[in-house]
């Protein structure tokens, strides 16, 4: 065994490759890259230039690179009037768990390839989810600032809101293909269509619940800055609210990556081969190439549109939103009901 | 519970370890041993985030320098909501005596290493209203690193007194010494002569 | 229970805080202080009491702008209360200051030439469209639309530019005088005012696509911040937020001072009253007011240049004034104009500025100084609308009507 | 959008005619009514101010656009305008009445007019806090714009005063 297959034994082994190289350097990456595209494109649109002269060469691309820095180094406030334990606790948790799902997602058809290899991968990952908003309340709550209760209370309020749709419009896809196996979904989209043409009600949930969950406009509403400064963070600083920034961009990453995997056909034109290289490098890049796309779009809403009120928001959400998820699921039973999948 | 060796006193408390030491021992680390102060600069003076302050009139010509013909964001300057997560504060003109508490508490509020830049012929001396019985001087209340003059002055000299913000951080290193010591090095913070917020107390 | 605020002081010492104090309120509510470091304040601060996420009290503390106008204006001779007033609202400066003039002018008993009345209205209204246009940037930013922010800002330095071409300063142009206009037209400013006119004809499509047709940006303005006609006449809210609760009066309509009475225009009413209202009759009064600019415009070309300033003033100035005038179309300050007294008595005058009628009182005693400058500015009448149109709402809709009643802080607190 | 508006000139006429039907409406509450420069001047007694406003505005001034206060530091009074005008009439919206009245200038206090014009309000407060004028029945007298050791001074009243600039002075 040569030195290159050990290490790539060792940087390819599932735990490591998807939680460290793709859940913490990717990710990470993805999340500059992508707030630097979010300011870009919305400059674009705006006919302005956007971030530039931290490295003209490069058309500004280090910009989050020195933002992130900045945040890192500077002062960590805490207020004596914060439940400390909590208050740094939290938001820390909160990252940690909102990039987590990624683990149970198979980036290949090939078992020994998967981390935590399991038959109900599709309910594993969305209750992972599920878990990081709670933290953000918390923050909120330990914060003891009237602003990041009140940005801790709407967060409540959208979770209510976008836990059914997601659970409920992603479980289609598994009602369509009889199996909480992602692999199996994949493949039954390799074998038929993708998802998004099958079932794009469901689809549609899917992204609108997305949107919500990681305020995205037009639901950036637990921290809509005109009412509610930063929301649970505006008492953050530094590293922390650094961290808190980025949580909200990495879970919708992991979301991505589900969205991509569940509806986008996973590693689709791919058929994950024999060794490492064809068997699970290039269908990871696949995947996390269509989570990219998919962030692009997310993105992109913020030049378009404003935001709803938080009213507004949850009436959308269980009054259009939700029976849009009822009809993607039972679209999701018909189909399997008609074997198309 | 009560634990062994604790004072009856901290019972029940959350510990979280020595922040302080701990954050001592990184910055030594960081800056000190791995020399990381250049990149701290470097990420310091392009990151100039001003805070959401709006003094005065001066925030015309503030918003302005921030639309799409002069853009203020080009300089990685993004006007931010709140003092907690900024390092730059724009004084936009005049700062009354009802303000003056607000600019007092915002900039407590704000993480070191933080600056200021006044801007207009108000938050220099007055300007034309230097004879007013409820204004007050910026530079009395907290540290100002550059002053714009103009009533009101134009976006490109806003611009251009981020610019020069940005040249004077990296060439004297001030954000990585700041960092280092704890203290300003090359300015001492201004103790206000008088109470701005006496008036909130009654 | 009936304590609501939450946290306080831990220690003696920390009670020099400054917002930390506990204080009971009397009913079961959340106090929140909006400003003024806050994203949605602008300068001020509005102190609001919320019931869950409905609005039960709300109450402006105002005054973190104010700058001692009126007692600053009773110590400066007459001409330098012009730069000084017009610090009021800088965005808007030639409108804030033409109703002082009129009431000087009113004083002296002088009316100024038709070209420099021609002159006034033409900047008055490239000022409404930059005013408005600010306006509609910070309504936008307020309901999270960056875009209409940026958008608004770039097209309003279209107008900044003509009026800097017009006058030399990009906002505060000082122009209007008493007897006149500070100075004339340049050559080549007609065709530039009209290249202006045809481009902002073609941006205001835009907005409407973008702003005022967007579903999420309709859902946030429709029914938001209603005020009724009899409730707006009750207020005496003034400028948009009356005319779009179907109030038909405007000053420039009811009081025709300069050239208003000349040109043809519309008033732009509306019934509604809601917050899109409000926002339409903005896009409205930007189209009418490309037609005054359109018409001044033309007028100013077909007659002959002469010294936009009356000839009580014009004839006892020096041949030097004369002749930087016709070298440069630029009246220089008159000296008398420094010291100039104004014979005793008292005048009122109107005007409407973007944001709604500005009222000027002065009185003069015969001295070189003013004896008292009483200045109500629209936003000043217009806060009143906090305290009586915004309880009731969400907290998310405190944004949305702050940004369409447009209220300026500078200019309310004078 | 309602049809747009045509112009008419203020004639004196028109000005005439209103000033007949305040004297004839206000009958022997005022004292004088003469016309100014831009409104008309309708002096009444302290003590039959909130009779002559309400009459007012019962005759169609539905709302104020300023509240003047003028310091006669010589005199000794405060002359207190209430510059009331219309929105719903159209014939009197181009009209402005100053309802006038002089109180004492070292016992400032008078009736408060708020609750006949709401519009007023606000101004009110600014004209306690720059004046020192108390006004009677206020729902809400607080400081409006000033922190509250310089309302103590009282900046509008000529007894205040400023530092003056020393050039070009007359």
């Amino acid at each position: 065994m040569s030195l290159v297959e050990v290490l790539a034994s060792i940087v390819f082994y599932p735990p490591i490759y998807q939680l460290v190289i793709v859940g913490l350097i990717v990710t990470l990456g993805v999340v500059i890259i992508i707030l630097w595209f979010e300011r870009k494109a919305t400059a674009r649109v705006q006919r302005r230039l956007g971030p530039y002269h931290v490295a003209p060469k490069l058309a500004g691309m280090p910009q989050l690179l020195a933002d992130l820095l900045r945040y890192a180094f500077q002062e960590i406030i805490i207020p004596r009037t914060v439940d400390r334990g909590v208050f740094i606790t939290a938001p820390i948790i909160a990252t940690v768990l909102s990039i987590l799902p990624i683990a149970v997602v198979p980036f290949t058809s090939i078992p020994d390839y998967w981390p935590i290899p399991m038959d109900y991968s599709v309910l594993v990952a969305l209750a992972i989810s599920t878990v990081s908003p709670i933290f953000l309340v918390l923050a909120g709550w330990a914060s003891n600032n009237k602003f990041s209760i009140i940005g801790g209370v709407r967060e409540a309020f959208i979770i209510t809101a976008y836990e059914l749709i997601a659970i409920l419009s992603i479980l289609s896809v598994s009602a369509a293909t009889l199996s909480f196996n992602f692999i199996d979904i994949v493949n039954a989209q390799m074998n038929t269509a993708w998802f998004i043409i099958l079932n794009p009600i469901a689809f549609m949930a899917a992204f609108l619940a997305v949107l919500m969950s990681t305020s995205g406009f037009p639901f950036e509403i637990p921290e809509s800055e005109n009412e509610v400064v930063a929301g649970p963070f505006t008492e953050y600083s530094g590293i922390l609210y650094g961290l808190n920034m980025g949580a909200a961009y990495m879970k919708r990453f992991a979301f991505s990556i589900i969205l991509a995997v569940a509806f986008l056909g996973g590693w689709s034109p791919l058929t994950p081969g024999e060794g490492i290289l064809y068997g699970y490098l290039l269908p990871s890049i696949v995947v996390i190439i269509k989570a990219f796309i998919l962030m692009m779009v997310f993105s992109f809403l913020r030049s378009v549109y404003g935001r709803y009120r938080l009213d507004q928001a949850l009436q959308g959400a269980w009054r259009l939103v939700f029976p849009m998820a009822l009809i993607g699921f039972g679209i999701g039973i018909i189909e399997a009901y008609l074997g198309l999948t | 519970m009560a634990i062994e060796g604790v004072k009856a006193k901290e019972q029940g408390k959350v510990y979280v370890g020595n922040l302080d030491e701990t954050a001592k021992r990184a910055k030594q680390l960081l800056i000190g041993r791995l020399k990381l102060g250049k990149a701290v600069d470097w990420a310091t003076s392009f990151s100039l985030w001003p805070v959401h302050l709006t003094t005065s009139c001066c925030g015309c010509e503030f918003a302005a320098a921030w639309s799409p013909r002069f853009d203020g964001e080009q300089f990685g300057a993004l006007p931010w909501v709140g003092p907690r997560q900024t390092n730059l504060i724009i004084i936009e003109g005049t700062v009354t005596r009802k303000m003056a508490c607000a600019v007092k508490v915002t900039w407590d509020q704000m993480p070191a290493p933080k600056f200021a830049i006044a801007m207009g012929a108000c938050a220099l001396d007055g300007g034309i209203f230097y004879n007013s019985y409820n204004i007050v001087r910026p530079w009395e209340i907290i540290p100002i690193d550059v002053y714009i003059p103009g009533c009101p002055p134009r976006p490109e000299s806003v611009a251009r007194a981020i610019v020069d913000l940005q040249r004077s951080i990296r060439s004297k290193g001030i954000a990585s010494k700041w960092v280092e010591e704890g203290v300003r090095p090359d300015k001492p913070l201004v103790a206000p002569k008088q109470d701005v917020c006496s008036w909130w107390r009654g | 229970m009936s304590v609501s605020v939450i946290g306080g002081p831990k220690r003696e010492s920390d009670l020099k805080i400054p917002g930390t104090e506990v204080r009971k309120i009397e009913k079961d509510l959340y106090e929140v202080f909006i400003g003024p470091q806050h994203p949605g304040s602008g300068h001020m601060r509005i102190i609001i009491r919320v019931d869950g996420d409905v609005i039960v009290e709300a109450d402006p503390d105002m005054g973190y702008v104010h700058r001692t106008m009126e007692k600053l204006g009773e110590i400066r001779q007459y001409i330098k209360n012009i730069p000084l007033f017009e610090r009021m609202a800088i965005q808007d400066a030639c409108n804030v200051t033409v109703p002082y003039v009129l009431a000087l002018e009113k004083i002296l008993d002088i009316e100024p030439p038709q070209r420099a009345k021609y002159l006034r209205s033409l900047l008055c209204e490239i000022n409404r469209i930059a005013a408005h246009l600010y306006g509609f940037g910070i309504f936008g930013v307020f309901i999270g639309h960056s875009t209409m922010y940026m958008w608004a800002f770039a097209d309003r330095e279209v107008m900044v530019e003509l009026a800097e071409k017009l006058t030399g300063a990009r906002l505060t142009h000082s122009y209007p005088i008493p007897g006149g206009a500070r100075r004339d037209m340049p050559q080549d400013f007609p065709q530039a005012a009209r290249k202006a006119a045809r481009y902002m004809r073609r941006r205001l499509e835009e907005y409407r696509k973008i702003f005022l047709d967007n579903p999420v940006m309709k859902a946030r303005m429709e029914g938001v911040g209603y005020i009724p006609k009899k409730l707006a006449a009750e207020l005496g809210v003034v400028g948009p937020v009356a005319r779009a609760s179907g109030i038909k009066y405007d000053a420039r309509y009811n009081d025709p001072y300069d050239a208003y009475d000349e040109v043809d225009f519309e008033i732009p009413v509306f019934e509604e009253g809601d917050a899109l209202a409000r926002a339409w009759v903005k896009v409205e009064e930007i189209k009418q007011s490309l037609r005054i600019i359109e018409q001044a415009v033309d007028w100013l070309e077909s007659h002959t240049s002469e010294a936009p300033i009356h000839d009580k003033f014009w004839a006892k100035s020096p041949p030097l004034w004369k002749k930087v005038f016709e070298k440069e179309g630029r009246v220089k300050l008159l000296p008398m104009m420094a010291t100039m007294k104004i014979p005793p008595g008292k005048a009122f005058a109107r005007g409407e500025t973007a944001r709604g009628e500005i009222v000027y009182y002065v009185e003069s005693t015969g001295d070189s100084i003013p004896y008292r400058v009483r200045i109500v500015s629209p936003s000043a009448r217009n806060a009143i609308v906090f305290k009586y149109v915004v309880p009731g709402h969400r907290v998310m809709d405190l944004p949305t009507i702050y940004g369409s009643i447009d209220y300026f802080p500078p200019e309310a607190d004078r | 959008m309602v049809e747009g508006l045509r112009f008419m000139k203020l004639s004196e006429e028109m000005v005439r005619v209103v000033i007949e039907k305040v004297k004839k409406e206000l009958g022997d509450l005022v004292k004088s009514v003469e016309e100014g420069k831009g409104y008309i001047s309708i002096k009444v007694p302290l003590n039959r101010l909130r009779e002559a406003a309400v009459k007012l505005k019962n005759m169609g001034f539905d709302h104020v656009k300023s509240l003047t206060v003028t310091d006669y530091k010589k005199k000794g009074v405060f002359e207190v305008m209430y510059m009331a005008s219309s929105y719903l009439d159209e014939e009197l919206s181009r009209i402005i009445v100053s309802l006038t009245v002089e109180i004492d200038r070292n016992n400032p206090r008078m009736p408060s007019l708020s609750d006949i014009w709401t519009s007023v309000e606000f101004q009110e407060r600014e004209v306690y806090e720059f004046f020192g004028i108390h006004f009677e029945g206020h729902p809400d007298l607080r400081p409006l714009l000033l922190v509250p050791d310089i309302a103590d001074l009282k900046p509008l009243t000529k007894d205040f005063i400023v530092k003056e600039e020393p050039i070009f002075k007359s």
